[in-house]
């Protein structure tokens, strides 16, 4: 009974932990502006995310090893240095964007401007970072953002045309009117979106953080395999949300708070004040656990000791990039730059970035000396490399199609 | 005597970029190079230590990058030596495929600057850091 | 501007319903605002081709300063909580989006 | 000496010919007269490319994903083993052998 309990806990707070500001930013513009059109993207997305966590914390249970030791092990110091490199400075971006995100949600609440909110958010997230309880961190936020769940619930109070939007989910293609370039290049962020760097360095070396050994192979599945797409199902209510009220109003998304405006139409001030809770519970969470993640992917790199598992004074160096993190992230947030735009230029990166991470993690996988009898199986390898051919061609677009659209004006 | 689990390997198999885990279960580093020793004339170089640190690990990033790590290593030194840490392998107790054990606590090995200053001037300092 | 006009009505509107808390709604318009505004001065800055589309331009200014000022005012209603100033700035920002959409037409 | 000083070096046979860059050092545990053990270096590995070396993919033991077991093997067909008996000067970048190309082994995992 127990086990069940903590198995429900876990997938609860997965499918909360999934959504962070990428999946509000990118399925409020795209369902005002594309309707349904996209939702391949979130389905792709999201089983990638699946596949590579799975994946990533399957080879962390065996080997007792999170991804940024496999990378170095793997990769060689040189190879590698760029990786580790490329992912912090990904990590601090996106904390950046989170941090804006967290302070766009104060921002609605009092109607104070974010920029007052910045700092105190950088704040709090270092001192969740300094002192939470890793499962208290988790669990507590992964709850609150499931409050999600109104945007489902919205969809039933609204005109929603149903027939219609699943006339444009199963048949993708570019609306009429719309330039092909943007349309591609929102699929990119939407992807971007689902398979979020610090979020596999996050799955997996909470992994470690919480002692994950072979016999937890079926709590991480379950929650990679039922968490995170119920999580995307979350994603694609927001997008689906917005085309009943947006998108025949000609509205296009480009501020957080849009993004919330279907569920005021639909459930007024409850389903409103629902919203805000969960909108920052999802921000602040992925703040803390991208920082959390720089400081992860530099430790881990380099062999110092690291994890909240640990008294701070015992991982001070880890303590440190966690701390240069958030600092760094919060000065950036303060330049006034737009957050939803720093926030696409994050997910954007993020899924350029994806193979610098994924293709490790697949090598070790099958490297059966290391896995024993969890080595990839056939089927998991199948998809795997299928996967792995799709976030090639995603990354090698992403930069062409940012800049021939202008980050999808 | 150190146990090793295979009686050939590679360097990159087993040694280099390994973690090491001290006697405590605590992470003590990473080796970024190894120390061979020629015994005698006409004999083949054997391996006599781990070394870690930024002095070890800079020559192997190579580049600028790497000089420019080995310089910021050799001002942490305490003393002008550059040369790295160095984990004598009677100190090894258990050479896997997974990580390298240590027969001794890490607050035995030579310490590095970094994580000193780290601990003392930085996060020390702050409230709550020792739980 | 289109969309900032619909996005301020929409939140405009779900206001005077009573489903929203009032600073939501103000965040939403003040950000409307904002960027008609940014939409305006841009727009203003460019120079015009030949006579013909400068005719058109000096359409469009008046169109975009008119959509502004009508988001001012919806804005400055809502701060107020002022219903009947809020529904005759909504009239106005309606009036607004007409204008745009006829513009659209014409340039078609 | 230290692997980052071999690590990388190029090979040159007796004749003067290239035989590729030392990617990986290869050791074999010895048992001396006095009942200790030593770990002694017992060869280079030379060839084009190290990364499939590197990754794993010398080794069957790595079965998957296509098509990376068979780019890497085929990357790693040329790499050869120098046996350290036959090095005769290690002056950096440079690493003279005593023997020619063509008398050496291909490095042991490839083959196996």
């Amino acid at each position: 009974m127990k086990a069940v309990m903590s198995m429900m806990l876990g997938v609860m707070t997965a499918i909360g932990g999934f959504v962070d500001i990428g999946n509000l930013v990118t399925s409020g513009i795209t369902g005002a502006r594309f309707g349904m059109t996209l939702t391949w993207a979130v389905l792709v997305g999201t089983l990638g995310m699946a596949l590579f966590a799975e994946m990533a914390g399957r080879v962390t249970a065996v080997t007792r090893k999170p991804i940024f030791h496999v990378v170095r092990e793997r990769l060689g110091v040189r190879m590698s240095v760029v990786n580790a490199g490329a992912s912090t400075l990904l990590n601090v971006l996106t904390l950046a964007a989170e941090l804006g995100g967290v302070s766009l949600v104060l921002q609605m609440v009092t109607g104070i401007s974010y920029l007052i909110w910045v700092p105190l958010a950088g704040l709090f997230a270092w001192l969740v970072i300094w002192r939470m309880p890793f499962g208290w961190m988790e669990n507590i936020f992964g709850l609150l953002g499931l409050g999600l769940i109104v945007f489902v619930v919205a969809l039933f109070r609204l005109p929603t045309n149903w027939p219609a939007m699943w006339h444009q989910a199963v048949n993708p293609g570019v609306p009429a009117g719309q330039p092909a370039p943007t349309w591609w290049f929102y699929a990119v962020t939407l992807i971007g979106a689902c398979i979020v760097p610090y979020q596999v360095i996050f799955f997996s070396s909470g992994g470690r953080e919480e002692g994950w050994t072979s016999k937890s192979m079926t709590e991480m599945r379950v929650n990679a395999f039922i968490g995170f797409p119920l999580g995307g199902l979350l994603s694609l209510a927001i997008m689906a949300a917005a085309v009943p009220v947006l998108e025949p109003a000609g509205i296009q998304v480009s501020h957080l708070n849009q993004v919330a405006v279907p569920v005021a139409a639909a459930l007024g001030r409850a389903g409103l004040a629902i919203v805000f809770v969960s909108f920052f519970a999802a921000t602040f969470a992925a703040a803390a656990e991208s920082g959390l993640s720089s400081g992860y992917s530099v430790a881990q790199y380099m062999g110092w000791s690291w994890g909240k598992r640990h008294p701070p004074g015992a991982a001070a160096r880890f303590h440190l990039v966690c701390l240069a993190s958030v600092i760094a992230a919060t000065a950036f947030t303060l330049t006034t730059i737009d957050p939803v735009t720093v926030t696409i230029f994050a997910v954007v990166l993020g899924a350029a970035a994806v193979p610098l991470t994924y293709f490790p993690i697949v090598i070790v996988a099958n490297d059966a000396r290391l896995m024993g009898e969890r080595v990839n199986r056939r089927w998991a390898n199948a998809a795997g490399t299928f996967f792995m051919l799709i976030m090639v061609v995603v990354s090698l677009a992403s930069l062409p199609l940012l800049l021939l659209t202008k980050a999808g004006q | 005597m150190t146990r090793w689990d295979e009686d050939e390997f590679t360097a990159n198999d087993l040694l280099l970029d390994r973690e090491l885990i001290d006697s405590r279960g605590m992470p003590a580093g990473r080796v970024d190079d190894l120390e061979l020793t020629v015994p005698g004339p006409g004999e083949p170089p054997v391996l006599t230590a781990l070394l870690c640190g930024p002095t070890a690990f800079g020559p192997r990033l190579g580049g600028r990058l790497g000089t420019w790590w080995q310089a910021i290593g050799r001002r942490l030194r305490p003393v002008t030596d550059s040369y790295p840490n160095r984990i004598v392998v009677e100190l090894v107790d258990h050479v896997d495929r997974l990580e390298i054990t240590l027969l001794t606590p890490r607050e035995n090995l030579d310490s590095y600057r970094f994580r000193q200053w780290a601990e003392e001037k930085v996060i020390g300092r702050i409230p709550g850091s020792t739980k | 501007m289109v969309s900032d006009l619909a996005s301020a009505r929409l939140a405009a509107q779900i206001g005077l319903r009573g489903r929203s808390f009032p600073a939501f709604t103000d965040g939403n318009i003040t950000d409307a605002e904002n960027d008609a505004d940014s939409v305006n001065s841009t727009f203003g800055s460019r120079q015009p081709p030949d006579s013909r589309s400068d005719a058109l331009r000096q359409k469009m200014l008046q169109a975009l300063s008119d959509g502004t000022s009508a988001l001012t005012d919806l804005r400055v209603a809502v701060r107020m909580d002022d219903r009947a100033q809020v529904r005759k700035a909504l009239g106005e920002v309606g009036k607004s989006l007409k204008t745009f959409n006829d513009l659209q037409q014409e340039l078609q | 000496m230290r692997t980052s000083e071999l690590i990388g070096c190029q090979v040159y046979d007796a004749e003067g010919q290239a035989v590729g860059t030392v990617h990986d050092l290869h050791f074999r545990l010895r048992v001396q007269p006095d009942g200790s053990q030593v770990c002694q270096l017992d060869a280079l590995e030379c060839g084009g490319i190290g990364l499939g070396h590197r990754l794993g993919y010398g080794e069957h033991a790595m079965s998957g994903p296509w098509p990376f077991p068979q780019l890497f093997r085929y990357l790693a067909r040329r790499s050869l083993a120098v046996p350290w008996s036959q090095v005769t000067a290690v002056n950096r970048p440079r690493i003279a052998v005593s023997a020619r190309r063509d008398q050496l082994r291909p490095a042991r995992r490839a083959g196996k």
